[in-house]
């Protein structure tokens, strides 16, 4: 495979980029593999590339319905942070920073992981002291984490609302300063490139239509373009999991929700920082574009549409200039929609499942751009030892049974309350 | 006539009016009825900005929403926005605006080297490049690349515009008053349909301003006039100008943008700048018209080269030549109008048309005026760098694949015409399933998803006279579906020229040996090359195409470009156009203001406050206010220089020795009246309330299904069929919809009514030692006696003439009472209190108060349910029944909660007894082992004990239970505190709940 | 004894917003509306008793949306299936309620004091209620009433009256302040006199 | 037909709760409190008139095209 390097740069600019090679190739899917990755997003895609990589299993196929990294590793904020209170969700994404922090030279690929830091504004000494908490278990757990007061807060954003005409003053915030931004569509395709490179299959516009289970051990799947038949196969379909769980006859703590996000114009660098309201359900960061990238809230009821409505932008932005009262003459220049599984404790599942031979990656709600190292190398892991490693042994399915929650946001099973 | 370039006779603009305004400090005028940039071709200026990655000088390209270019930061009324389109900001008088994006000049701009680097910046280099030493790309490439970023510049200054909001129904909401809006409207209106009529722009009448025809024996122009002049001064319609409808989301709710004083140099007092229109239309009708599309050659970018159709716009509306020795390089008849145009005003164009033998009435008409045309010849090249001064062309074979010799042509402008691109963005936001039409070359709206309807140019359409049938009759046909009338309305005689058909044509071919740009995205530098590269890479779904080169993704979203990709993708890739697809069009169809979206609710407005009917007297009495949820609750009461820990330590350590006053109007108060409240009580709180007596209250705790605390409170029986429950101020409203819930779907059987009647009662809690004293002057024909009274005991009584409810409850540990009166008399019960109270020493206590009283007894609030405890962790175990069913109950079986080292609430005592222990700290076994250092529980809550006078504070411990008397380590390493502690029962004052009875 | 409404603190009488050359009659006349009773009525889901029957202060009530039964001096809105919110200049109009409907079919709630009850009247009315609420007000007809939100505050609006305008919007106590300043703050566009 | 905002969301209407004092199995109990369909088109559930009537109703929607087919009272059964 070539090498990405100035220098090739500069060699292939000379012959006018005539003689790049493909990222990854377009191959027929082939009769049988040892394990077939259903879903061709970042997880999928990640889990293929450590399979190969750590466990040398290399006859690997990426089932994707449409075109890899077309799901939400193509449709989110881009923020990537381990800033956890529970010890299963601290110590997975903080292995997961390790993974981010070499990410771009592992995969030859520049993914521009950028640790800018991610603050969370708190506006009551109730939530200072919440994210104290919060602080305190990442700090216990070798994770990076600073309580900020609130002229610290303003060194790093003059810009938030300091003023007086304030609905929810800025009493300080939690900062991970090692937290930040990578560009999300690399992700998706150097892991796309490594993974080809080393031999796996990666079968785009190819759907999953059904999967053929005797005697309680998978033996393969359906597409439409053909049987395709696996000792193992590993589900990893987030936003889609309760479709596939229907064909398997399984029904899930997951439900399905959308949620939107939107860019500003470009404008000049302002925010260096990722930063979070604290008074509701807003977060912002400045892309190396210029643009603002802006989020919130879910749309609030079970959605598979790529696509919102305005009533929870609206919400959404009025917080963000409750914030930052500038962003107000800035122009929302486009919108999108990610479809979420929404678990009902708030933290995903990567596990084994009653069928031997499949293997469940989902439930990752709002936060499955950041954990797609960590999830594609314990995922890989569990696939290729059938057996949990002790990072994601917490994000067992069975977990809801026996009520070893991982619920950081206490709210339960309403998972449309945000 | 000072402007050059400004033509006496023609345009719509007002000549009286003279603006002056400044661009890059330079001092020109215009017009009323200019655009900015409009005012500046007027005065010969064509250079406005440099393109986002290589720098390239930047013109104008359009003359409306499409611009891709000409992008200026604006000042006006001593505040600045960034990315201003030039092409849609109408002249002001004093307007000022710079070029964006160019260091330090736009005449002269550093980034501009980009340009000479391009070879090696194709698309994606940065993925390429950039990753070696590991650290580098954030500490040094990043912020290199990042400095560049960006095209205006934001100012952080707050806004001090008003944005509103407008909520509207309608029959017809129509989008855009060209012909096909027009004709549509009318009709609809005169079946006397509530209809809205929305047009972006400044004027009405569409391409109807520029086009030379005759509808009913007028010019296409006034007869829009007309009509226009007509829907105005009917009721049932409203016509709106400035006002884009940028988005189509579910249930035919549309949404538009109305400019109500961008075009003003300030905006009126006390009237917004824009107005957001939330429209709920019956029908919708998309005429939104068609954008011209590009050809597409080399150096294609250059000032100077511009839309055919810009170009005739600025002669028409604005009376402003583009240049004075056009070339017009056209693939259709659309090249035609504008050069004739230019020859009727006295400046000779030369047409250059891809096509062979074209025939039609207009190209007659042009080659009567004598223009001089060249068949089946091609711009390869436009020359020049700050400004096009000549055009290098050359006639191109049949199959358009072999060019002529190069000749080169002296030319100050090139307008290009492409033919035309259907804005079919409404329909698709709308769910509509677009369909190629081979005919055009583009996409048409297929089967409505929604009640929309697409006319006129905007579905494909470019016949006058085919567009007003078909919008005459849809406006009848829909309207009267809606009213039942039905009104004929004739169909005025059009007279138009006959297109001929236009070549497919758009993208002309590299000449041998040369290796111009061409470009496809203007304001993100795509050119052809870059989507060859991505496809030779692999690169190949439209979206991958689009990632990767970012064709598209530019504040045009790509309104010029996206079809002239999809030609270049199905090229290269050998499929048909649909087989490609195109990206998906989401709102907004054009950038829109934050502000307008938020609207007026913003600063201390920006979610609404909850007083209590005594805020004003804490307010007067010196209180610090917080928020608890929306609420504002004192927090404590400031006495001279007192800080909070001062203030809430005297507060607290009164109620301890006398007495003090919390206003309590905050938490949630629920009216349960019915035969099976008590039923209702039962199944909903953990412990039993079939057998609680008539003027009597209990503490209760509930769970969501999932065994988890939801809320705890106190329910008291009024009379026999009503209940007073009370919940936490932060789950009021949870809880009387959860309520309501298991009320009407899952135990409809049962007969109860519940409402909130938190706004109806103000309440005062009394509690301290003297608590009884205070309540007898209240109530002194009461027996408040601890016999008349006693601990959950109901009293209704007349305090001072006004009714009250007297609960004996405590959160504080204390003696203590509720009272509640109706709101109006909220302050007088108050006052009334704090005045008998005075004998004994009465204090108003705020929130941080009542939190050490409360973490004293080792009372759980908010801090310990924070939704993730049970009761067993909350040692609430007891107040769960084994006889009955409760909701949730069979949720708290499961093996986690069951088990025998189960999490459990612990009180915790610094060893030293001085050192504050922060809330939030964790407590370990050794303060020193390697991390992950393993975590028992956290500290929940801390206070300064007032009654032992030293640290306090309850925490959430593993096995709490069997942990009483260890000595741990509080840990809050984000403070630097390693405090050693003792775990003792949680219940750090009066463990047996003496006072509280007493 | 002094009682305090709910605006009591912020109600200012005066003229604001853009009223400045227009005719005093054309602006709008915004005032709060205090010392009413306020009870509301609801039958339990399983009785059968006939409500037609009772008759209150005169007015009997109807379980038909929107509709509201009235006098001079009573209003009843339906506030629901089976549930209804009775307004009176009338105190003591409430024993009678009280005897009118037996507590075993009937669940009765005083309500009085949980409203802030804001009166606007004038022209452009049905605009300050559009800038804020996202209700179809071009359906809605003197004597019809709502449930709606106004910027994001629950609130009831009864329509008193259509020439000119006149609407009284019902919103819960403790938001009075927030609700006063979003309507009067709405209402500034076109000039306002406080009463 | 009323404005989205003055409704809150309630989830999956299909779910029904085990009756009181009924011994079911933890499967019944978790498919009760946490499994749910959740899928791609029709959609059976519950919306309060939280700024309205407060009423519950039942609602089918589609989930792919957020189209409302039928809206039910909140004790009518839905087949």
């Amino acid at each position: 495979m070539q090498k990405y390097s100035i220098f090739n740069l500069v060699k292939n600019a000379f012959s006018n980029h005539q003689n790049w090679d493909l990222a990854w190739k377009d191959p027929e899917p082939k009769e049988e593999y040892d394990v077939v990755i259903i879903g061709g997003g970042g997880h999928g895609l990640a889990t293929a590339y450590y399979l190969a990589k750590e466990h040398n299993i290399t006859k690997v196929a990426i089932i994707e319905k449409g075109w890899i990294g077309g799901g939400n590793v193509g449709r989110n904020t881009t923020i990537i942070r381990s800033n956890y209170m529970h010890d299963e969700n601290g110590l997975f994404s903080e292995f997961g920073m390790d993974l981010w922090r070499k990410m771009s030279q592992d995969l030859n690929y520049n993914v521009m992981f950028s640790p800018r830091g991610i603050i969370n504004l708190a506006h009551s000494d109730a939530q200072m002291n919440a994210y104290a908490r919060r602080g305190n278990s990442m700090r216990l757990n070798g994770i990076d984490a600073v309580l900020l007061n609130r002229e610290e807060v303003k060194e790093i954003i003059p810009m938030a609302d300091f003023s007086e005409n304030v609905r929810f003053p800025i009493f300080g915030g939690l900062m991970q300063p090692s937290a930040g931004t990578a560009r999300h569509d690399a992700v998706a395709w150097g892991y796309a490139r490594q993974a080809d490179d080393m031999g796996v299959d990666i079968i785009q516009n190819c759907e999953v239509i059904g999967f053929d289970v005797s005697a309680g051990k998978i033996n393969g799947i359906r597409t439409s373009r053909g049987n395709i038949k696996a000792k193992k196969v590993g589900l990893c379909v987030a936003g889609s999991t309760n479709i596939l769980a229907e064909k398997l006859n399984m029904t899930l703590p997951i439900e399905t929700h959308l949620l939107q996000a939107c860019v500003s114009e470009p404008v000049k660098p302002v925010l260096d920082s990722v930063v979070t309201f604290g008074a509701g359900h807003f977060y912002i960061s400045q892309s190396d574009k210029g643009e603002m990238v802006m989020g919130g809230d879910l749309d609030g009821y079970n959605s598979y549409a790529q696509r919102g409505n305005l009533p929870t932008l609206q919400h959404v932005l009025t917080e963000g200039i409750a914030m930052m009262p500038f962003l107000s003459k800035l122009k929302m220049l486009r919108t999108w929609g990610g479809i979420m599984d929404m678990s009902m404790d708030g933290s995903p599942i990567i596990d084994k499942t009653h069928i031997d031979g499949l293997y469940l990656n989902c439930g990752w709600c709002y936060g499955g751009f950041k954990a797609t190292p960590a999830s594609g190398w314990t995922f890989a892991h569990t696939i290729a030892q059938d057996r949990v490693h002790e990072l994601n042994a917490g994000y067992s399915l069975n977990r809801f049974n026996t009520g070893h929650l991982i619920d950081e946001k206490g709210l339960g099973t309403k998972t449309w309350i945000s | 006539m000072s402007q050059d370039f400004r033509l006496d006779s023609v345009g719509l603009i007002n000549r009286d009016k003279k603006l002056s305004f400044k661009f890059n400090g330079k001092k020109y005028f215009g017009y009323e009825g200019d655009t900015l940039a409009s005012a500046l071709l007027a005065n010969g200026v064509h250079l406005v900005g440099r393109s986002f990655k290589y720098h390239r000088p930047r013109g104008f390209f359009g003359a409306g929403v499409d611009e891709p270019y000409a992008i200026v930061q604006l000042y006006r009324n001593n505040e600045t926005e960034p990315n201003i389109k030039a092409t849609e900001q109408e002249l002001f008088d004093g307007l000022e605006a710079k070029s964006v994006n160019c260091w330090p000049s736009v005449n002269f701009d550093i980034g501009a080297i980009n340009n000479f680097l391009k070879i090696f910046l194709p698309a994606g280099f940065y993925y390429k490049t950039f990753m070696w030493p590991k650290s580098f790309w954030y500490r040094i490439y990043e912020p290199f690349i990042r400095k560049a970023a960006g095209l205006g510049v934001a100012s952080t200054k707050h806004d001090k515009e008003r944005y509103e909001h407008k909520y509207e129904y309608c029959d017809l909401l129509i989008a855009g008053s060209g012909p096909s809006g027009l004709s549509s409207a009318y009709a609809a209106a005169k079946n006397g349909a509530k209809v809205i009529l929305a047009e972006d722009k400044p004027r009405f009448g569409g391409s109807l301003l520029t086009d030379d025809v005759n509808i009913g024996n007028q010019s296409g122009k006034d007869w829009a006039e007309g009509i226009i002049a007509e829907l105005k001064t009917m009721p049932n319609v409203v016509v709106k100008n400035r006002s884009q409808i940028f988005g189509y989301y579910d249930h035919n709710m549309l949404v538009m943008s109305e400019k109500v004083s961008d075009h003003l140099p300030k905006t009126k007092k006390y009237h917004p700048n824009k107005r957001l229109w939330y429209i709920r239309a019956k029908e919708v009708l998309i005429s939104s018209g068609s954008i011209e599309r590009p050809i597409v050659f080399g150096n294609n970018d250059t000032p100077g080269v511009m839309l055919s159709s810009a170009a005739k716009e600025y002669l028409k509306v604005y009376g402003v030549l583009v240049g004075k020795n056009p070339l017009i390089f056209t693939n259709n008849d659309s090249g035609y109008e504008t050069a004739i145009e230019f020859q009727k005003h006295g400046v000779q164009p030369t047409v250059l048309d891809s096509r062979k033998n074209p025939e039609s009435e207009i190209i007659d008409e042009a080659k009567s005026l004598g223009i001089n045309i060249k068949n089946s010849y091609v711009v390869v090249a436009a020359q020049g760098y700050k400004k096009v001064k000549s055009a290098d062309v050359a006639s191109i074979s049949d199959d358009k694949k072999q060019l002529g010799k190069i000749e080169n042509i002296k030319c100050d402008c090139i307008c290009v015409s492409g033919f035309w691109t259907p804005s079919i963005h409404l329909a698709s936001q709308s769910g509509n399933k677009t369909k190629f039409k081979e005919e055009i070359d583009a996409f048409v709206p297929g089967i409505s998803k929604q009640q929309e309807t697409t006319l006129g140019a905007a579905n494909g359409v470019f016949s006058l006279e085919e567009t007003l049938q078909t919008s005459f009759s849809k406006g009848s046909e829909l309207s009267k579906k809606i009213t039942g009338n039905d009104n004929e309305v004739s169909i005025p005689n059009v007279v138009e020229k006959k297109f001929s058909k236009h070549d497919k044509f758009w993208c002309v071919p590299l000449p041998a040996g040369k290796n111009y740009k061409r470009f496809l995205d203007f304001q993100n530098d795509v050119a052809v090359s870059d989507i060859e590269i991505a496809l030779k890479e692999g690169y190949r779904s439209i979206e991958h195409v689009k990632r990767y080169t970012t064709l598209g993704m530019a504040t045009d979203q790509g309104k010029t470009s996206n079809l002239n990709g999809l030609q270049l993708v199905s090229e290269i890739e050998n499929k048909i156009v649909p087989a490609v697809g195109h990206t998906t069009f989401r709102p907004p169809y054009t950038p829109i203001s934050i502000g307008a979206i938020v609207g007026r609710e913003v600063g201390k407005h920006s979610k609404p406050t909850r007083k209590s009917p005594m805020h004003a007297w804490h307010e007067k009495n010196n209180a610090v206010f917080v928020d608890a949820g929306v609420w504002l609750r004192p927090r404590y009461y400031k006495r001279g220089n007192e800080n909070l820990f001062e203030g809430s330590k005297r507060e607290a350590k009164n109620v301890r020795t006398n007495v003090g006053v919390c206003d309590v109007t905050t938490l949630g108060k629920i009216d349960i009246k019915g035969p099976d409240a008590a039923e209702l009580l039962n199944r909903v709180y953990t412990n039993a309330w079939l057998k609680l007596p008539v003027g009597k209250a209990r503490y209760g705790v509930m769970l969501r299904e999932d065994g988890i605390v939801m809320d705890d409170g106190t329910t008291t029986r009024i009379s026999e069929n009503h209940y007073h429950m009370t919940t936490t101020t932060a789950q009021a409203a949870n809880v009387l919809s959860h309520l309501e819930y298991y009320l009407q779907l899952v135990w409809p059987e049962l007969n109860v009514n519940v409402v909130s009647t938190t706004e109806q009662w103000a309440g005062a809690a009394i509690a301290g030692p003297k608590s009884r004293n205070v309540l007898q002057k209240l109530f002194p024909n009461l027996d408040v006696s601890n016999e008349g009274l006693p601990f959950m005991g109901y009293l209704e009584g007349d305090l001072f003439g006004v009714k009250a409810r007297i609960f004996r409850i405590s959160f504080s540990g204390e003696l203590a009472y509720e009272v509640n009166v109706e709101s109006d008399n909220g302050n007088f019960m108050w006052e009334k209190i704090m005045e008998v109270g005075e004998d004994f020493k009465i204090q108003p206590y705020g929130t941080e108060a009542l939190s050490t009283l409360r973490i004293e007894m080792g009372h759980v609030a908010g801090s310990e349910l924070d939704g993730r405890t049970i009761p067993y962790d909350n040692s609430l175990e007891g107040l769960v029944s084994k006889k009955k069913d409760f909701i949730g109950k069979r949720s708290l079986q499961r093996s986690a909660f069951t088990a025998e080292d189960r999490q459990k609430i612990v009180g915790v005592v610094p060893l030293d007894k001085k050192t504050s222990i922060p809330e939030g700290s964790h407590l370990v076994k050794d303060d020193k082992a390697p991390l992950p250092n393993p975590k028992l529980g956290h500290i929940s809550a801390s206070c300064w004990s007032v009654e032992y006078d030293n640290p306090f504070s309850l925490a959430i411990l593993k096995d709490g239970k069997n942990m009483i008397g260890e000595k741990l380590f509080a840990m809050s390493p984000l403070k630097n505190k390693v405090i050693p502690v003792e775990i003792v029962s949680s219940h750090y004052v009066d463990p047996k709940g003496e006072r509280v009875r007493s | 004894m002094t009682l305090i409404s709910a605006l009591a603190n912020i109600n200012i009488k005066g003229q604001f917003g853009d009223y400045e050359n227009k005719d005093e009659n054309d602006l709008l006349k915004i005032s709060e509306i205090k010392n009413l009773l306020i009870v509301q009525i609801v039958q339990y889901k399983n009785s059968s008793l006939s409500f037609e029957g009772i008759d209150v202060d005169g007015l009997k009530l109807k379980n038909e949306p929107l509709t509201v039964v009235f006098n001079d001096n009573t209003r009843i809105m339906w506030n629901g299936p089976k549930n209804w919110l009775l307004v009176s200049t009338k105190k003591d109009l409430k024993e009678n309620i009280l005897n009118k409907f037996k507590d075993k079919d009937f669940a009765i709630t005083d309500l009085s004091h949980s409203r802030a009850i804001i009166e606007i009247e004038g022209k452009e009315t049905i605009e300050v209620l559009k800038k804020g609420c996202p209700f179809n007000f071009n359906t809605l007809e003197k004597n019809n009433s709502i449930n709606s939100t106004y910027n994001g505050i629950a609130m009831t609006v009864d329509k008193l009256n259509d020439n000119p305008n006149k609407v009284r919007l019902f919103a819960l106590r403790s938001f009075g302040e927030s609700f006063y300043h979003s309507i009067t703050d709405a209402s500034l566009e076109f000039g306002f006199k406080s009463f | 037909m009323r404005p989205q905002i003055e409704f809150s969301y309630g989830g999956d209407a299909s779910v029904k709760r085990p009756e009181l004092n009924k011994e079911i199995s933890d499967q019944e109990w978790d498919d009760f409190v946490y499994n749910r369909k959740s899928l791609r088109g029709k959609h059976l559930e519950l919306w309060q008139h939280i700024s309205g009537c407060r009423q519950w109703i039942k609602v089918e929607r589609d989930t792919a095209t957020h189209e409302i087919f039928k809206t039910f009272k909140a004790d009518e059964e839905v087949a």
